[in-house]
């Protein structure tokens, strides 16, 4: 099977083989290397490359996995290569419109900014308070507020939508 | 002694007091709100009480219900840990008010303290060298912009009752008073209630360098030497160690006395820490006393081989301290890592959630003080903090080395993030390495690339495909749990070909 | 110093020497045998090479794999544990004539100490005080009679080749002699492939006592104090500390002064043990040497400060010792508790199986070296233990009261059975905590009724029917997965009742 | 629901109601408790009777359950107070004969007796080596060898039968 995985930012093109039920053998770009994958948990892998040995966990972050290695946390998005094609144009975000979204559960304090108002890069827009402190969320570019979707004294989950900018 | 203790926190630092409670043969009482019905704190003590829903406001840092809980279950002292009550004068006079025995300084020191513009006052008045800044203190934007222009910037905009890196800005540029002020008048307001704050002269390359001091109720005060905590990201320490790289044996020594001075000064009994700002010519300046355990005790008490936590209960019970200042000796190293729940990538936002897996590092020269374990909650209820992880070694670089393996021992898997790749990167940095920093540091030299990947190598990318390709075979061909699963048996086909005709093992 | 070293070794000891690397930068390549696949070493390594077979003697007692596996991994160095190898002269040839490092003292030390009849022979020369007993090995059943008549009842018969505790027997009566030999010749022969044994006169109330000593190859020598490992079972030891309870500061110089004197009598070079017996009048007796790091080394390294593991491969290494004895200081005290798989009630008959869940103890003052994971096996094939566990405290009783706390927040659970409730009988033992105890204390002071449950506690009985409900009902309500299953969501209606509107925490 | 329980040794007769999915009503001889019952792992739960804090863990072993508790790990055995009238009876061992069993897996090195020897309390009967120790397993009582199972050098598996004494 073929795969595109983006490793921390980098795409790597890889062909996987299962030999087994512990053995892959797997293609990377010229190299060829054979994996000897056993599960030693819920989420750790014990692997071997031909004599090193690799000791990951791997746990589902959103779309990702995070493969947390002795020496770093590695976000992996693994995709099927005849699929991708079909996905991959929609995962930029959609033309000039900017979503502040909250990072985390929290509060809002205070909007800065209200609708039609021009805000340039690095303005401070709305702020929520969350794990015992107050975070200025900041527009990563310049632009017109064009929607606010919260109110102040709100709370909100991670992820929610607070204020549109285009 | 104390046949009952309760203890007023939750975490990690609950959990250090009920394994010193345990270690003394005292019951351990815990709190606990509805969100930590599980927490570990719970599960480690010998009583558990509930106080309230899930915000400390409505629970933790309800002082009624607290005394009421200590009544029902006969507790007879009360330990605050950090945070929450541990420097709340009202809290330790309504415990003292309840027949019951506080453990900490007397309200009256508390409150000497807790008020940063009188302490400063204070502090100066009885020879202890302060930093330039307000006399007293400020109420608006325009009397903080006159005294920057006398006092010239950076200056530091620090609320009166803060403490602990909260309510505080840098200012650097006049353009950027006006926010700040904002910022830390709603912050003081809102945490601490009491929006009034200061100034300081901010001290260029500042470290920030602490005073353990010790003092019981018989006349005997000792310092336990420094720790050094100039490793900081807006003014929260993320690392300490003791003894410091920076300071002399004639500096330790003088720093050392001058602590002890201050805690004259306010009668002090108890635990305590006077923190000082130090600067490249080796000045110091009195910044706080923090009048409770700090977070960062452990550094201190693998180098001078003290139970802090212990003596704190030693000494409310009335002990004299068991040593002089003589017989008090640092050996080797100690550095601690806080270990949160945050995403160093995303601006160390809080990262909380579930933990499904979690792997703590052991092995020589390896203490780590956990507040949660695998299948708990990181709650973002409460500040983020998944663990304490200090390392000894008989040298410096010891130490450091033991804690890269430490961090490298530790893997926590779940919903939510931590931190720990950016402790691997702060002790792989040079300068960290050679203990040239100040509390600019990360400020300076951290960028979310900086942690993380580091070099091509195929064979780890090739295994980390591998994994990541494993897992989702795995997690497809189970029955679509969610989360953590059984793991299967382990080499269940070598067994099966071992069989019943093998020969043992000599 | 070497770029990358072979450890040959699994378990506990393999994990420790692969952490001594990892602190110095140090590649380790673990050999793992077919049941070790997932081996905790196998997982720390940074290579792993199969070996052979489950049986250790098909795979880590195959001299030509493991050579094999160095030149493979490129490895210079092999650090053979305890066991297997580690006192194998034959072995540190090889490893020798392969042109690699062996860290340990020189075959010809290894065979002067190997051979237990040789080695007391040297001892009494070089001025060493020896238990009597035979001159030379015996082979027969009326030699030993023979001599026992002589020198009196109770006897030692013991393997020439032995050591650790195995093959030897204690006889008291004319009657037992009979068995004795055979057993103790039967073993000799099978374990260690000669058959020859000898006498001692059998010490009374014997206190076992071991001195660390410590040579580099520039003719230093020195030692690292004693630690006190009188607390056996049938010759094993169960529980060691540092310093010994029993001994004078006179009798520790002499003892030291002695162990010097023993090891440089062989030329000694690394990481070597004097085991001595005392007696109640404090006369001690040259026992036996191991010329190899012990299991118990933990307690040394936490009242020296000194890593010993790191140390041995920085001597291999060529380097000098980086102290001289006056130097050195004990500092505190240090426990040692071994938690074996295996069942205390059953007339401990080892207990291997499959570990589900186990929660390691942690906090001030506690260090774990495990060899296994929650998921992995204890294996029938290998040494049943799972974790050593060490606590450091200021004096023993802080010492004991941290390992008691230790004990208590430890849990194993699985298809195997574990000593813990055997420790935690020792640990409140009041002749262990009087520091009163020789060889004998486990085989005149235990019985199977001693651990366990104690006192009728209606609220604890209830809890633990409360949870035997739960689980039985909990098992039944889940898929029928017989082993570790996903825990449910931790608080899930609490969080619901939270929901959106919830009000953060201050 | 009524249950005897037989908790290291002592049978306890007991009453359990579930009051909902984590309390319980418990009665024991005269007393009444109520246990706040919570699952915090895999095997462990935390559990509050009054202000009392217990953290247990329990796993199964055989026929029993192992709770594991702080100061010790405890057996008990769970049966329904109705059906055990039932199988009591049959678990005593039977009449004159004791059977020597395997404690733990291991190899047979030497058989001390044959069929027809007459045996002394506490004598010899077979020696084992597992885990690299010998062992000698001996007659609880005196009596005659009716049947031997096993020959030298043979691997048993724990509980297998090696020698029956009548």
């Amino acid at each position: 099977m073929r795969y595109v995985a983006t490793l921390a930012g980098v795409e790597h093109e890889f062909e996987i083989e299962e030999l087994s039920g512990h053995a892959l053998r797997l293609r990377l770009g010229d190299e060829l290397f054979e994996a000897d994958v056993r599960r030693a948990g819920p989420s750790s892998y014990s692997i071997l490359i031909g004599e090193r040995s690799f000791d990951l966990e791997v746990a589902r972050r959103d779309d990702e996995l995070m493969v947390v290695a002795r020496d770093a946390a590695v976000p992996v998005l693994l995709q099927d290569a005849l699929r991708r094609t079909r996905s991959t144009g929609g995962r930029a975000s959609a033309g000039g419109k900017t979503e502040i979204k909250a990072m985390m559960p929290g509060r809002v304090v205070t909007l800065l900014v209200k609708v039609g108002d021009e805000v340039a890069a690095q303005q401070g827009i709305v702020v929520v308070e969350a794990m015992k402190m107050e975070n200025e969320l900041k527009s990563p570019r310049a632009g017109k507020v064009t929607k606010i979707n919260v109110t102040p004294g709100q709370t909100v989950e991670k992820g929610d939508l607070l204020v549109t900018i285009e | 002694m104390f046949k009952r203790i309760l203890i007023a926190n939750r975490g990690e630092i609950a959990v250090r007091v009920i394994r010193a409670c345990r270690d003394m043969g005292i019951e351990a009482v815990a709190v606990f709100s509805e969100a930590d019905r599980t927490a570990l704190h719970v599960r480690e003590a010998d009583y558990a009480v509930a106080v309230g829903p899930a915000p400390a406001a409505e629970s933790y840092l309800k002082i009624d219900r607290i005394l009421e809980a200590a009544k029902r279950t006969g507790a007879e002292a009360i330990h605050p840990g950090y945070g929450f009550f541990s420097e709340n004068a009202r809290f330790a006079r309504a415990v003292a008010d309840a027949g019951l025995t506080f453990i900490g300084p007397s309200p009256s020191a508390i409150e000497q303290m807790g008020d940063k513009v009188e302490a400063r006052k204070l502090m100066a008045a009885a020879g202890v060298p302060v930093v330039p800044g307000s006399p007293g203190t400020l109420e608006t934007e325009e009397e903080v912009r006159t005294l920057a222009a006398k006092i010239g910037y950076p200056i530091m905009l620090k609320a009166a009752a803060g403490g602990g890196g909260k309510g505080m800005r840098l200012i650097e540029r006049d353009e950027d008073l006006g926010a700040a002020v904002r910022m830390v008048a709603s912050e003081a307001k809102s945490s601490f209630g009491d929006g009034r704050f200061y100034v300081e002269k901010f001290v260029n390359r500042p470290r920030h360098i602490e005073v353990q001091v010790f003092a019981d109720n018989h006349g005997n005060t000792v310092h336990l030497f420094e720790r050094e905590c100039s490793i900081q990201r807006r003014n929260q320490k993320v690392v300490e160690e003791s003894p410091s790289p920076f300071i002399t044996p004639e500096m330790r020594a003088r720093m050392g006395e001058v602590a002890v001075r201050a805690a004259r000064a306010v009668n002090y009994s108890g635990a305590g820490t006077i923190e000082f700002l130090a600067d490249a010519d080796r000045n110091f300046y009195f910044l706080e006393m923090n009048t409770r355990i700090q977070v960062e005790h452990p550094v201190t008490e693998m180098v001078t081989g003290v139970d802090l936590v212990k003596l704190q209960i030693e000494v409310a019970a009335g002990a004299k301290l068991p040593f002089a200042q003589s017989d008090l000796r640092q050996r080797g190293w100690a550095v601690e890592c806080r270990i949160y729940a945050e995403d160093s990538a995303a601006g160390f936002t809080p990262a909380p959630g579930r933990i499904d897996a979690m792997t703590l590092p052991q092995g020589p020269g390896v203490r780590v003080d956990a507040g949660v374990y695998a299948g708990a909650e990181v709650s973002v209820f409460y500040d983020p903090m998944i663990a304490k992880l200090v390392t000894w070694g008989s040298d410096r670089l010891e130490a450091i080395a033991r804690m890269r393996r430490a961090l490298s021992e530790f893997t926590v898997v779940g919903e939510l993030a931590t931190n720990l790749d950016f402790h691997r990167w702060i002790m792989r940095h040079p300068r960290f390495l050679a203990g040239d920093f100040d509390t600019n540091f990360i400020r300076q030299e951290y960028r979310v690339e900086s942690a993380g990947v580091n070099g091509a190598d195929p064979a780890r990318t090739a295994a980390i495909l591998a994994a990541a390709f494993a897992a989702q075979r795995d997690r497809g061909s189970s029955r679509s749990t969610p989360t953590v699963q059984a793991p299967p048996p382990i080499n269940a086909s070598a067994w099966k070909l071992v069989g019943r005709n093998a020969i043992l093992a000599r």
